[in-house]
């Protein structure tokens, strides 16, 4: 009864998970998350928070199989969708609240959804055929779920206490996660001591590709990036704020005003300060730098922030609390379609203890 | 006051003794909580209203942080897989029976003297004929029982010293100081 | 009335005492040593209360309750950070295996 | 689990000029209920045996630990300034003077650990979005329903503690001379309820999360003795 009768207002404003490989298309990612914030539609934290999962782009196989283990973890009523082009998100965000609405869709765990139908600038519709969210052929060494297994003893700790260790998979499904990017980290506690980059689907190139260079421009980057900063850190709306300047075109001294208020806000400041940003990944020897240089460089003409690969960002996370490793992910940015991995996953640990 | 007195005692018991068959740690120390809270509301019930509660507050307090430690320190915090650590366990038994029966045989045979119209009232009264039972406690504590109370006071911050002189460690200075903490 | 009370409230502080004192002694993990002591002293706490509620409202026994509570904290503060010394140095949380530390 | 400890915490609280309990030791027992709520988010958190739920719940614990030494002594001290452990008795004390007004950084340190205590605002660690919901990750349906609407009610029913503690209870302020609605204590608490509410609405608007290492140091080099010197403070007042 509860239940049914708060199904109403959770098809209003359903949570939404989004799902994207390395490879998207910036621009749809950008596309969903303005038309998402257009309504409201708050981001899903966990699949069990979730109403509506979303695909963004074509995912490859493995990414599949990490959508298709997510999905048998969302609670009915639940709409599975895709979006492969800009110009279909908001019939396809139109139609997955009509299916949450209606029963045809609610609790069916079908795999396929129906497509965005592409409208066309003219208004007919065209390419009205249901398309498949997953490509077939997918193996079933589903990544995500990350299920803790007592192991050896850490490899590196500090607090001096050899604690249990737990190896898990990290991502690639996580608010304001770099897409496609899977960390293998070895925990003691919540601290990581040991972490492998692998970018779902995308193997490392071999030789030195294109260097992070982002297709958005260098403001837009860097908004980009403190918008997921300040969503992690819970800053809501200093974090609407920026994406919103993000999607459309601000005015330069619009910019600078918002880079000056986030230098100046002293309990931003103080919540970013004494995080250090070891291997020299970046320019910036700490988190509050990157923060500060991120915001300070708005409106100006500086070259675009460094974005490192995924393999030297999660070489910075060794060390640090899972939380704060989330934050300092999210600051790097890491570009990952520039590939890493792939990562053997760790052995399931022997059950045994270490000092039993 | 008999029934809530007995049901109370008898959940304190058989939740202390689950303490040492749980399979997980997690699970003992909230058997354990569950012994102290049993015993707390036997307190609030016999009038001791503030320090039942305090009870409460300290020992949730404490066994939070004791399944941290647990986790932390100990095999098996989930519950993975079945556990038993126990030595000597015959004789353990033994020494606890003989306990046990010595001291309800000391406390059904002794004859108690109570002192007479004390403790007459129903499960919330108890001997509230005088003051107040926390002010009572706190005049105690800040008048006749000073000495007492200094010597808790004493001995905390000689546990605050102690506890930290012996759980710092060298190695974790060296971490700090290498910026990785 | 007051007395058959008191015989009940102090049969299961008795039986706390024991449970406590079976695990303390069985047990070889330092952390569930610390908890049978507990038990035990959770019984003494239970005894002082019914010995207040029997005798007239004694002050002593509610200071003593403090003392108890007291003790506690401190039993579960030192405890802890031996065994957290312990496990630094050695690994090990098990009291049998600390004995060898003597040496 | 989190509902029940809300509602027994909120039972003590006089709501208006009685409380649905009127317990001498209210203030203490509203402190033990808002622990149990410690317990309760550690527990979901543990329960589902996942990566990010688990390190949810061991948040609790630095959070716990650092607001709690700061937020004890902040309920003592007016019911040190009252003589009374009891929240009616301590609104009842304060018919010329909010101890709002007198005693402001307990007050201050009062309204920080309003939002610790519900695991909201900055202090939204242990469910935080950084480990994407934290103690509440795993859990969906009925029980996150319970989980995240008990939260508000431990929000609320510690906000609720506020106006007894430090605004007067259902009394009009004493500015306003005269009663104007006399008769209608439930009226005066709810006004203040939803202004001690606002004012919680600010500080989450004003400060991001809070890093847990970050808040603890806070909490032991400023709040604690900040905590200590007003409960001094009051308590030589209180003797003079």
């Amino acid at each position: 009864m509860v239940l049914r009768s708060l199904r109403s207002p959770v098809a209003r404003r359903p949570h939404v998970l989004t799902i994207a490989p390395a490879t998207v298309d910036p621009a749809l990612r950008l596309a969903v998350e303005a038309d998402l914030a257009r309504r409201r539609w708050p981001a899903a934290d966990s699949p069990a928070d979730t109403d509506v999962v979303l695909v963004l782009g074509v995912p490859g196989p493995r990414l599949a199989d990490v959508v298709r283990a997510v999905w048998a973890t969302v609670p009915a009523p639940r709409v599975l969708t895709g979006v492969t082009t800009t110009g279909a998100v908001r019939s396809v965000l139109d139609d997955a609240v009509a299916g949450l609405r209606g029963r045809s869709h609610a609790g069916n765990a079908s795999l396929r959804a129906s497509s965005g139908r592409e409208s066309t600038s003219s208004g007919a519709v065209a390419g009205a055929d249901d398309v498949d969210v997953l490509a077939s052929g997918a193996r079933s060494d589903a990544l995500l779920a990350p299920e803790p297994q007592m192991a050896d003893l850490a490899f590196y700790d500090r607090d001096g206490l050899a604690l249990d260790a737990l190896h898990v998979a990290l991502g690639p499904v996580l608010p304001h996660w770099p897409p496609g990017l899977v960390v293998h980290a070895t925990l003691a506690g919540d601290l990581i001591t040991d972490a492998r980059a692998e970018v779902l689907d995308v193997p490392a190139r071999v030789g030195p590709g294109s260097r992070g260079r982002s297709p958005l421009g260098p403001d837009r980057t860097r908004l980009d990036v403190l918008t997921r900063v300040l969503g992690l850190l819970g800053a809501d709306h200093l974090a609407a704020r920026a994406r919103q300047l993000r999607d459309r075109d601000p005015v330069p001294g619009e910019l600078t005003t918002f880079g000056r208020r986030l230098r100046r806000h002293r309990p931003l400041r103080w919540a970013v300060r004494g995080v250090p940003l070891v291997g020299g990944v970046v320019e910036e020897r700490t988190l509050e730098q990157r923060v500060a240089n991120l915001a300070g460089a708005l409106g100006g003409s500086l070259p675009p922030p460094v974005r490192p690969t995924a393999e030297k960002a999660v070489q910075a996370l060794i060390g640090l609390e899972l939380g704060t490793a989330r934050l300092v992910l999210a600051a790097l940015d890491p570009d990952t379609t520039l590939g890493a991995g792939p990562v053997t996953p760790f052995a399931p640990a022997e059950v045994a203890h270490h000092h039993h | 006051m008999i029934a809530l007195v007995s049901a109370l005692g008898a959940v304190a018991v058989v939740t202390g003794l689950l303490v040492f068959t749980a399979d997980s740690m997690a699970r003992a120390t909230f058997l354990l909580l569950g012994s102290f809270v049993a015993v707390a509301v036997v307190l609030i019930g016999f009038g001791l209203g503030y320090l039942g509660t305090v009870v409460i507050l300290m020992m949730t307090i404490e066994m939070m942080i004791m399944v941290v430690f647990m986790v932390m320190l100990m095999m098996n915090p989930a519950g993975l897989m079945p556990m038993t650590m126990v030595h000597n366990r015959r004789g353990s038994w033994a020494i606890a029976l003989v306990v046990f029966g010595l001291l309800t045989a000391g406390v059904w045979l002794v004859p108690f003297p109570v002192r007479a119209g004390a403790a007459t009232g129903g499960v919330t009264s108890g001997p509230a004929a005088g003051p107040d039972a926390t002010v009572a406690l706190g005049d105690a504590l800040m008048g006749g029982q000073m000495l007492t109370m200094m010597t808790l006071g004493l001995a905390l911050l000689a546990t605050i010293v102690g506890t930290v002189a012996v759980a710092v460690s060298r190695r974790e200075g060296r971490a700090e100081r290498r910026g990785i903490s | 009335m007051t007395e058959l009370v008191l015989r009940i409230a102090l049969t299961a502080p008795a039986a706390l005492v024991a449970t406590g004192l079976y695990g303390a002694l069985s047990q070889q993990s330092v952390v569930m040593i610390m908890m049978g002591l507990e038990l035990v002293v959770n019984g003494l706490i239970l005894g002082a209360g019914a010995f207040w509620w029997a005798g007239g409202a004694p002050v002593v026994a509610s200071v003593l309750i403090v003392v108890l509570v007291t003790v506690m904290a401190v039993e579960m503060a030192m405890g802890f950070a031996v065994a957290l010394a312990i496990y630094r140095a050695r690994q090990v949380d098990l009291t049998d295996d600390a004995e060898e530390l003597a040496g | 689990m989190l509902p029940v400890a809300a509602v027994l915490a909120l039972a003590v609280v006089p709501l208006g000029d009685r409380a649905p309990v009127d317990l001498d030791v209210g203030v203490v027992w509203f402190n033990a209920m808002e622990v149990v709520a410690w317990f309760v988010v550690w527990v979901a958190g543990w329960g589902p045996n996942a990566a990010t739920s688990v390190a949810g719940g061991y948040r609790v614990l630095p959070l716990g630990l650092a607001y709690e030494i700061p937020h004890m002594l902040a309920i003592i001290t007016p019911a040190i300034a009252a003589g009374s452990l009891s929240p009616g008795a301590i609104a009842a004390a304060q018919h010329d003077l909010w101890y709002a007004v007198w005693m402001p950084a307990a007050f201050l340190l009062y309204l920080l650990s309003v939002a610790a205590m519900a695991f909201w605002g900055p202090f939204a660690a242990p469910l935080g979005r950084d480990l994407a919901g934290g103690a509440a990750a795993e859990h969906a349906g009925l029980d996150r329903l319970l989980l995240l609407a008990g939260r508000w009610m431990l929000l609320t029913a510690a906000a609720a503690m506020a106006v007894p503690l430090f605004l007067g209870g259902g009394a009009p302020p004493p500015i306003t001379g005269p009663d104007p609605l006399p008769g209608l204590p439930a009226l005066w608490f709810a006004v203040k309820l939803v202004v001690v509410l606002g004012l919680l609405l600010v500080l989450r608007r004003a400060v991001p999360m809070l890093r847990m290492a970050r808040f603890a140091t806070l909490a032991w080099v400023v709040l604690v003795p900040l905590a200590v010197a007003q409960a001094l403070v009051v308590t030589l007042v209180v003797l003079a």
